[in-house]
């Protein structure tokens, strides 16, 4: 009977907490989001059952030995906990946040304690150790990433970086709101944080789980979630924006047809790329490091075996992982706060102003050029969210002049919207980490 | 409060004005890449062979293989 | 000369014990019954092959730095060995032990010792840690069964979840006999060690795996090859429990066909039970937790890219190094014992219970609606190994009625198996680590 | 010893229970939802297709690929 | 303004130093070698990628935590690894020198300063570490070989085993160099160095990867690039020799065809290579326990996924990683040195007197068995660099006599060299690293 | 330096020695277990067949698939 009343004060329904009932309601309907409506299913799904996991009462599946340890609180753990860690108190809360805070000494101190009165880590934590805490998962989908990226439509036409570029506008717009926010207290971000969220508008996964898990990694959940949601919704936000920004004329512009690139082009631009980061912005070196990388793979037609398990096999294991630890920040106590619901504000701000200052600017070309040689429509292009957003340029362009394929000149926007924003976060760690 | 929002309008004209010049550079080197490809190094018009041309690793292992193969039927039969 | 002296004195004849011979003639056993006899060749190809390995004397593949350390017993690495430990005695037997006991912090200093010492690691000790200790690889080998696993036909007729149940009644009897003969002393397991053995009664390989690396890691390799070995070998032993718990009409039954289950059903029976377990027994949600991730993405449609790796790449890599890991656990010293006996012969006493209390719960079943609705040969299914165990169904049930295929009516049963022993792990860990 | 084999007991008879009652709430957690699934949800008849729908994402990747490729042939040619 | 100069005297243009420059040069040569020249594409492209990326400045991708600490050396960072590492200097160069001497746990006290003062691991020194550290990689590529080599005719004709032992007089003879040049005060290796250097003469990469990392870490850029490099050029320098060390009447030997090998043959084959290996030379157990392993994979016939695995996805991944890992031993600091040019020069010198003296073990074999039972080209194959060697020995007997194949005959001493290889390795790890 | 030098005079002498006499030894036990082989365990003449018949698990798996599918498909009919 003993027993009995024991597994009944063990057991999930006996513990669950609001909170993690509406975390498990948040992580089902990402589930639904990504089955039902195709939002970056690759993604969502393993992010959403992870969010799943991450909540369920008593299992610890997300925490680290210490966190499990003071969840259940046994006095004794309590007291070796705070020894290791030179506190005095021994209330869970404090230990908890004196952990976070410990030296590299204390902090290892405090796991030999955690570990003696037989806790461990949960088998998300150590996902979200070995896959987003070393950065290597983020830098491997970027490899793949760049292993399945054409520059063929950029080489052709270089000048379409411009609107790569203009398109991260919308980032640091969002950090410029998140601090402005914050000056006038209706949030409270601070730098780090708001560069973590102005990330969200560069439209690209790995780039913003990279940021933010060297700036603001108890942010991932919010940043991660609302990074690929928006990148799912991206033909339903940017049509609008793209149809009040340009005139009638502007979208039925046909584009000159691209010039053919040769095979040596498409291997120098990845070493060109690299070396222009070697010179320039140390600081994007491993993320636009390993995106040449797999970009060199593909295109030196001697290692197609490596650029063929860098596409599929390697990718999709770290996708797994990467998704169940993205999940495991999805615990009820990181996640449910008002700062979430500031960051998926902000979030759609930052990519509805990108794909402004990407039509803008290409506007802006257009005139430069003439008014006959580019499309606006392609601008939009520039925040990245390959080949989606690509893909709205062409849809768009095609309703006004059935004859005008955009699809390839809006890839040379797209896929320089990767390195825009990859550039755009080596400067944030730049400023901001240091 | 004043000082974080000095500090990110500040990150806002440095990296906004870092990720402009940053591709900047980035065009005129891909540009001049591209010429000097175009100038020095012209593709053969026969492009699709060049092509397969460009993994003889591969290549010369599947002969061996194909020779392995049929030297070990050669010999069984 | 004094090298060809040294050469001979470190050599694997001149070292060899032979417990080690032993243990070799054990790995070849393993791999002939794998190769040649077709046991679980997937499994027991890496564990035979890394049972060899960890029994070459003097390579010491299969233990940690302080182990090694400890077999060649320097004098000065003994002393700060001890001195790391806290104990006085330099004999490396008692080094060893305090080891084994040391806290977290001891056990670092100890490594540490070791590592100045020179010594490191073998490769089966690394990928046991990385592979098990980390309980990383039968989670994951879980997770890519949940993505091979069909559950339609269970399903289709959901009572065959009973006859799941009633087999792991294999799983609690043994632990039961073994608690039994600890009580009057012919074998000496502790409750933990006895929960470990009944788990082979699950006939679930990573199951069986992640409890015993739990609860009873030294048993680890007598019960991995005991568990891969019986249900390599359930065409052997459940036919004739089978046919003595049946009456002849009772093997001729003809079921009726399975309703079609549509897609939706299939989407949604990963997540009811993910939320079951959530809320009953969040001790077994890393298991099932993984298990059913890999249903879901089998099953959702939209990440066969992720589901294909599950089933593929990551299974297989995740295989080989399990395997290897398995091996290192046969080495003589931990192998060898009368324990390694009690095991193999309790082992498949829970298997033949299991087998037994399926059949009789089909036959109560049966009998309970009407006595046609059943054919009790599916109830055998209940233990899992699948999908053996309901081929065996088939097969008998096409000796005594040839237009009878019960293949699909046993696969309910046998998936029901897998659930139901996963289910009892948790209630094991759950209870018995504490 | 009594100790031991008294704990082995008792984890048989919770352990035992827990499975069942474990097992019997997902019979009619499943059946519930099969039904449920079944009187708002029912699949077309043309399941088939349905199937393919799946995974638009593939698809219109596909289609991209088909696209862009079919577009680099025309300017090459 | 301020953050104008702070850009400006981070970035890679300001920082950059002669040497870094330099390297980067020689992993841009190295992937033209490898791209448009051919050499061993799938290990020199992510070799020579990893080296441009190691000397990007202040990027510090190849340094550890500590390493980057002493590169930027604020001075109470130094104060606190002085401390930590028990010396009284806070120099940043001795503090790397008493780093690299430390006991492991100053080491560990070290990394924690490191990290205290917001110092990480550089991506590609995690790399190395998983990779190469831990001798993973090198034993997963030789599992992989050994799943793809196929012992059929090494089983036909075993005599050709000789030609395998007598090609690793290269290696021997070598390592004599390197001490010769040591004595004489030409260069200044020490028995450890000399050692890994012979081993570029073993023509196996793996192999002399996972001897270097054992033996001497820090040559590892040279000696690797140095051993695929030469590998590639086999077919410039091995015919030479070849034609200087036979007569013409040798060269038209026609040797005798192959006779089949029955299955049961190479599924034993592994199995007593490693008996062998376990009673001879335990310290050759990694590299041959795993070689044979993939072997038996291969032929046993039941395990065929994990077999595919291993010669796929596996080794595709791992060389990835190995690649990159090779590449971080490239920083100009480590790599541009006199050694370098010491060990390119004994390279190839191993090489030249391994494919002599296989030549000439050959020629002996054949006047031993009568003068006209093996045509002496074959065994200059047996230094391994499979199958390229094999593939020289083939073209230079056909340039004599049109209808004389002897590829098939050269595979036999072409796979010896690789377990010739790994035996010549052990012994040195037995004698030299003890 | 003249202990370098005969450290490296030795390593060569029973490094090249032990090679040397493993492989002669490697030689000897391949021989005898091919012997062996030959004479208790000849292959059948039907060779071809024999490799089919090695991998009998995935044999029965896609057997089973096979009458899986075709259970499924007869039911939905
Ligand atoms: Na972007
Ligand atoms: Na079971
Ligand atoms: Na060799």
């Amino acid at each position: 009977m003993e027993k009995l009343i024991e597994l009944f004060l063990a057991s999930g329904a006996y513990n669950i907490s609001g909170g993690q009932i509406v975390m498990i309601f948040v992580g089902l309907l990402l589930l639904f989001l990504a089955i039902k409506k195709n939002f970056e299913p690759l993604l969502l799904v393993p992010i959403g059952f992870g969010g799943i996991l991450a909540n369920i009462p008593e299992a610890g599946l997300a925490y680290s030995a210490v966190e499990n340890a003071a969840h259940f609180a046994v006095p004794e753990v309590m007291n070796s906990l705070a020894a290791a860690l030179n506190i005095t108190s021994t209330d869970p809360k404090e230990i908890i946040n004196a952990y976070h805070n410990s030296s590299a000494a204390e902090h290892q101190a405090a796991i030999n304690a955690a570990l003696d009165g037989g806790y461990a880590n949960g088998m998300l934590y150590n996902f979200y150790s070995v896959a987003i805490g070393s950065t290597a998962a983020p830098l491997l989908i970027f490899m793949g990433v760049g292993a399945m990226t054409d520059f063929g439509p950029l080489l052709a036409n270089p000048r379409t970086l411009f609107l790569g570029a203009a398109a991260q506008f919308g980032i640091f717009a969002t950090v410029l709101g998140a601090v402005g926010l914050s000056s006038i207290g209706v949030m409270d971000f601070n730098i780090q944080e708001a560069a973590a969220i102005g990330i969200i508008g560069g439209a690209d996964g790995p780039t913003a789980i990279y940021v933010t898990s060297l700036l603001a990694p108890h942010l991932l959940g919010a940043i991660a979630v609302a990074a690929y949601s928006y990148m799912a919704l991206v033909p339903l936000i940017q049509p609008p924006i793209m149809r009040a920004l340009t005139t009638d004329a502007e979208r039925k512009i046909k584009m000159h047809q691209l010039r053919h690139v040769t095979k040596l082009e498409k291997v120098l631009f990845p070493i060109v790329l690299l070396i222009l980061v070697a010179l320039l912005l140390p600081d994007a070196a491993p993320l636009l490091g390993m995106f040449c990388f797999g970009n060199l793979m593909r295109e030196c037609g001697v290692v197609d075996r490596l650029s063929d398990t860098a596409q599929n096999a390697l990718i999709n294991i770290v996708t797994i992982f990467l998704g169940l630890s993205v999940g495991s920040k999805l615990s009820a106590d990181k996640f449910l706060d008002l700062q979430t619901l500031g960051i998926m504000s902000l979030g759609i701000v930052a990519f509805c102003i990108g794909t402004a200052a990407g039509i803008l600017m290409a506007k802006l070309m257009n005139k430069m050029m003439g008014g006959n040689a580019i499309n606006p429509l392609i601008g939009s292009a520039g925040v990245s969210a390959v080949p989606m957003a690509a893909r709205v340029s062409n849809k768009i362009g095609l309703e006004y002049n059935a004859q005008n394929f955009l699809l390839m000149h809006a890839m040379g926007p797209n896929v320089a919207g990767v390195i825009g924003s990859a550039i755009a976060a080596g400067v944030m760690i730049k400023f901001v980490s240091g | 409060m004043d000082n974080l929002l000095s500090d990110g309008l500040e990150l806002m004209v440095f990296g906004m004005g870092f990720v402009a010049v940053f591709l900047t550079v980035l065009v005129f080197a891909t540009t001049g890449m591209s010429a000097v490809v175009g100038k020095y190094f012209p593709e053969e018009p026969a492009q699709p062979k060049a092509k397969k041309k460009a993994a003889p690793a591969a290549d010369n292992d599947d002969e061996l293989v194909a020779v392995m193969t049929a030297a070990v039927h050669k010999y069984r039969s």
